[in-house]
């Protein structure tokens, strides 16, 4: 699998570097913020996105996406890590698309997938019901009613989950919490009868959603208690997806923190130039590094269907969990007092990391998940 | 009975007589009483609680009577503190007069100076903050540039100084300004004691990455200063103000009295929590990885607080204390910061929320807390300075 | 419990402090090694210790010793700790009297406690079986027979097994390894018929042995079945003082590595100019603090039978394990080339900390005791 | 069929039939060939496989056919790499020779040193060591004090050199010499080639932690250098020789070619060994906190090994490598610490034997090798100085 870019993805990467400064630059996400936005993106900027094709850069040309392969999406995501881009990328383009390409049925994917490419449709995965990733851990019941399936249970933390327009359900028709066995996909519009959602806004900023479902009626995505087939690949897709954004948000913190050691003078000489920190900011260069060929290793597994996707996908979630939360700790202590306060940048990077690190799975899980997948 | 049990015996009695039941509760921070003609007092068993203390001196327990203070020996306010730790009493009222300033007078102030402010500031009645740090001069605290010209009379102060916490509910500041611009760094510096409520005094609240604002920038612009409240002599103000950083880091670490209190508690106990948030499998929490990471962290907090002990003991013993301010100062921040952490991992996303109503208390509470903690090893001397400290101080490393 | 110490105590370090620099310096370590000495230690130095009451210092003066506590046995082992002087001083004075003292009834403790004391009688406790300290893991079984017990089994890591006089041996007169109920001590003699002694010789160039034995007659040394309880004191007993032992040592190691640093010049300055290695100091610095108080708080509490002796323990071993072994790495580090060679003595000291290490418990062990003892 | 398959089926071949049975076995350290006029052969098939891989140049197959070496592309050389792994086949030969002196020669020696030398290191007739720190030189490697006079028609060196690797097997030593004692420090610096097979030359093993010698102090008593082994021009030696640290620190770092064997083969894979010794749960390595610690270091290896091959694609597709051969040298050499650290815990007490008798094989060359490995962050550049490198010309922090 090859670790470098070729021409192609470096051009999309440029474009998107240009974009995400121009467009969605960090004053954006503070705009955002401060004037309690009611989707938690802009609306138009998403637009934009959608024009360039970034809602389907993974979805084939048979359904209206652009088919250029995760490596291509990973490097967009990058970019909006770098700026900290808030758009339903992540819950919509990589999780729900997800879902509905390797889990739907012909019909619906040429109904729903060039919906999402054309930006119209906003998905979100209600996954979660403990404060812990926890795939298996669905207790939401799936009872099936002729064709479709009615759905009962709540669930926490679902990414974007206020303003989708559909919400995926994993739900269990048998079994219970924490087995493999018995998970069930069930899709419901998210005005349908007994969806009770409140948003819940994060400590970076963004929305996710705590939603109670009572018998809410969908359609079944994939078949009925074989969900955990489809959701495996698609955790890992959003998994290595968002250790991409995480790339991009660490390298400029990193970045701005080697820029901020070079000129901030203290004791009449560039704080850089203590032994000290320079330890610390090589230590952190070389996981920076470490960092890169990960994610670019896993990406290429994703386009080549590689057979350790898996394995890949934990290695670079739980080095990407680490390296953010450094980085963006000694971020935040090299700034010294500016570090903390608000009117700085540098800040909305810690947020931001340990959101990420707590979402999809944290570095303890995707540890295990890795030794276990190694045979110890 | 010896004196020191009847003094416990007495104490014992007074505290449960005079200590309101509402003050034996936990005190969530926004309930903390700072004092000063500034504070509001949302519950009126506040009030009643600090004036009884302060009737009996003990706002600052051991403070001389002359002053405002209890006149306690050590071992008579290591009582009261037991005995009011018994109860859960809460401190009558906490802030930069009591572990700052207040000892800084103590060591270096006038007999003019101690019975004008120590009295004010064990009533209650004045609240003070710190006035040290300037933008450009950060860790390199005698860089500091505001200016203190001598007008004849009195002093006249021109410049900016940030980080000054609490300065919005503070009636004065005490300060260190260049007095002699031609002199080196650490010698034209002296300590001042400004009055803030006057038109040339400005302050400006810093909003931090907690949303919080408890620190302001404070800017001088040609205010007044007279000049009985200049401490110690002029041009050798840095002598003063080191002595104060101590009892300032002192303070930040835990090993003044706050320590003694935990200063976590409103969070709850670590490896409760981390029960409660992942599980329990035979008894242990349930995530090995976290599991050891607590354990780290808790087994230091033990050793922590043995060896703040240990400090206190070779004082008093008459040994030489083998320590440095600046190791608890380091360690304590450090092991703070390190709790949080784990408490974030423990507790998962119900950490990470912003907006109050999908979170519970402990759970909104702790994310600003985490934030806030970053400032712990950067505010009073950052980690490093610390570090360099040590070096150069205790284990005698060149320069 | 006080965390300094008394008069009386600090006479004792001194007098420890001189004796060891002078009757056992490293050097001494050095020559055993290179002779091969055939017991491991210096018989002669031996005899010296005794006399000054050492091998006795915690055998109450009824039994022909001092009666000095714990806290004085701890100081004398910090100053041989800073020596890296080898002794019977743990297997015979704090591991074998400690069975005899807590488990012995009245004629054995008569009988034997006197001449531990008197420095004629040497003592070997034979616990483990595996690679990893198991208080309750013998497999090793005792069989009764009449008055006596019959002990057939294989013990590894017998510190001083190769010189003891009597062996006290955990055995298991029922359940199996692992149970803590069952364990039975009996006191065999190490010439005794059935005991097959193979001395090996550890990294730090001490001596442990592995230990067959095939029907050995012995003497049940308390009660039967009940083995545990004497154990579980005398562990601790054990623990705390080889945690001074090694708090002595690794003092030496980092006042040795600073003093390297104030000398040693590269770059035309001391290298304890750089940063970097300031800082590494300082943290190392306040390593050791917190070791010193820990080891304080131990010792205090044994002579004081607090009831919190287990958890001290296992604090204090689990710190000093890692105390000592990041200084004595450090030590390497910091001293360089020098410090990887033979000739300097500061690897000795990392030698040493590794095989402390694992002797009692390693962290993970004793971290994992301290959560149970608190109920997490 | 393409030249390169047409060029893996005849690497094949000739490797069935020329590389004998017991070269396919895993090899212990004391069975690896060093080759030079000292070399003993315990194994004669390692003569005969030496021989054979010398005839085809591929003992050093990529440098150029006319200095001894097979002339390979990068690709038809990874082909053989490939193929020899794939047979489990040994290097023929290693050492300095061909990690150091050998590349170095090709940059900036002139071509009569070329055909002097590089041809004697392919066939394993001649064997190099290093002469580069000095007793007080270690990190300051440039304040290195052994002299070299100009005697007309020779020069003659006076001077210590310390942790000469391999000299009491080497036959000629490359080495750091002053030239210019007036010029500043990296001014006066030749790099020199010695013949070690003389009178003035002293060897003298140093015996380290782990029981073995495998460095050297070497002495120069007015010993003879003649003038054509000056490489590069005289007082320009520092330039040559930083260049040479880069191949020696690529060497430490296993980016070389040894790096794809893996280093610490002989001990067995890290888990499994974990397993063995301390058991397993439900699959899992018994001890949580030692399966984590595992789990982190062979996560880090795993991705210092893609970062090593992003490295060579990077360099390959054109662009320009991001890299510091610094960052190999210094994450390679903590990462091989801590995994034998690792190796150490799990294995407890069986790990820290000395005497073999009652340690087995692998018990007892694990204590060594852990000892050993306490060299790698400190030899060739400490891991202090690599980190010093990286930030000033990686990162581009001021000094």
């Amino acid at each position: 699998m090859p670790l470098v870019l070729n021409e192609e993805q470096n051009m999309l990467k440029d474009a998107a570097k240009d974009f995400c400064r121009n467009n969605m630059p960090i004053t954006q996400l503070r705009k955002l913020r401060d004037e309690n936005s009611e989707a938690g993106f802009d609306r138009e900027t998403w637009s934009q996105m959608v024009e360039l094709g970034w809602a389907g850069i993974t979805i084939p040309e048979d359904f209206g996406g652009l088919g250029f392969g995760y490596t291509g999406m990973g490097v967009v995501m990058e970019e909006c890590g770098r700026t900290l881009a808030c758009s339903p990328l992540l819950a919509t383009a990589a999780l729900g698309a997800g879902c509905i390409l390797h889990g739907g049925n012909d019909d619906q994917k040429n109904e729903l997938l060039p919906r999402v490419a054309g930006g119209e449709l906003l998905l979100a995965l209600a996954l979660e019901e403990t404060p812990h990733h926890s795939p298996y851990g669905a207790a939401t019941v799936a009872e099936r009613s002729g064709d479709a399936y009615n759905v009962t249970g709540s669930k926490k933390f679902v990414l974007d989950g206020h303003i989708a327009n559909k919400i995926i359900v994993v739900a269990r028709s048998s079994g219970e919490a924490g087995d493999r066995e018995g998970l069930t996909l069930v899709m419901v519009d998210s005005d349908a009868d007994g969806v009770d959602i409140t948003r819940t806004i994060m400590a970076d900023s963004r929305n996710a959603a705590n939603i109670e479902f009572s018998k809410v009626q969908g359609e079944l995505l994939g078949e009925e208690g074989k969900g955990a087939d489809v959701l495996d690949q698609v955790l890992d897709i959003g998994r290595i997806l968002l250790s991409s954004e995480m790339l991009g948000g660490l390298q400029e913190c990193f970045e701005r923190t080697i820029e901020y050691l070079k000129v901030r003078e203290q004791f009449g000489v560039p704080i850089g130039s203590f032994q000290a920190l320079k330890h610390r900011a090589a230590q952190m260069f070389c996981e920076v590094e470490l960092s890169k060929s990960v994610v670019l290793e896993a990406l290429s597994a994703l386009d080549e269907s590689a057979d350790d996707i898996a394995e890949l996908s934990s290695l670079a979630k739980a080095r990407l969990n680490d390296t953010y939360n450094l980085v963006s700790s000694e971020g935040v202590q090299m700034h010294g007092g500016i570090g903390m306060t608000d009117e700085y940048e540098i800040g909305f990077f810690m947020k931001r990391s340990r959101v990420c690190e707590h979402t999809l799975g944290s570095s303890a899980f995707h540890r295990d998940r890795y030794g276990v997948l190694q045979g110890y | 009975m010896s004196d020191m049990e009847s003094f416990r015996n007495e104490t014992r009695s007074w505290l449960e007589a005079n200590c309101p039941a509402s003050m034996r509760l936990p005190e969530k921070e926004e309930d903390m009483i700072g004092g000063g003609t500034k504070q509001v007092f949302t519950n009126p068993d506040a009030k009643v609680w600090l004036e009884h203390m302060a009737d009996k001196g003990w706002t600052a327990p051991a403070w001389p009577k002359e002053y405002g203070g209890g006149g306690l020996s050590q071992e008579e306010h290591g009582i009261l503190q037991d005995e009011m730790m018994r109860i859960g009493a809460r401190a009558p009222i906490n802030g930069m007069g009591f572990s700052m300033i207040g000892p800084t007078l103590l060591d270096y102030g006038s007999e003019e100076q101690k019975k004008a402010h120590l009295p004010k500031i064990a009533s209650g009645k004045i609240r003070w903050c710190q006035g040290y740090s300037e933008p450009a001069a950060g860790s390199d605290l005698a860089s500091l540039q505001t200016r203190c010209e001598d007008r004849g009379d009195f002093f006249q102060i021109n410049g900016q100084k940030i980080w000054t916490s609490g300065a919005q509910y503070a009636d004065w500041i005490f300060t260190l300004v260049r007095t002699d611009p031609k002199a080196s760094k650490h010698d034209g510096i002296s300590f001042v004691l400004i009055d803030m409520n006057q038109p040339g005094v400005t302050v400006k609240p810093i909003r931090l990455i907690s949303g919080n604002s408890p620190f302001c920038e404070t800017f001088f612009d040609s205010a007044r200063c007279e000049k009985n409240n200049l401490v110690g002599q002029l041009n050798r103000g840095w002598t003063v103000g080191k002595r104060l950083l101590q009892h300032e880091r002192s303070s930040i670490s835990g090993l003044a009295g706050g320590g003694r209190r935990g200063r976590y508690e409103a969070l709850g106990r670590l490896p409760e929590i981390a029960k409660q948030y992942v599980g329990e499998a035979d008894g242990r929490i349930a995530a090995p990885a976290l599991r050891e990471a607590v354990l780290i962290n808790q087994m230091n907090q033990r050793a922590f607080g043995l060896t703040q002990r240990r400090s206190m003991e070779e004082s008093h013993s008459g040994g030489t204390p083998t320590f440095a301010t600046s190791m608890f100062k380091y360690f304590g921040s450090e092991l703070g910061k390190e709790r949080l952490e784990l408490q974030l991992e423990a507790m998962g996303t119900q950490s990470l929320g912003w907006d109050k109503q999908s979170f519970d208390d402990l759970e909104s509470s702790l994310t600003r807390t985490w934030l806030r903690s970053k400032a712990g090893t950067i505010a009073g001397g950052s980690s490093e300075i610390q570090l360099n400290i040590i070096a150069k101080r205790v284990l005698g490393l060149p320069d």
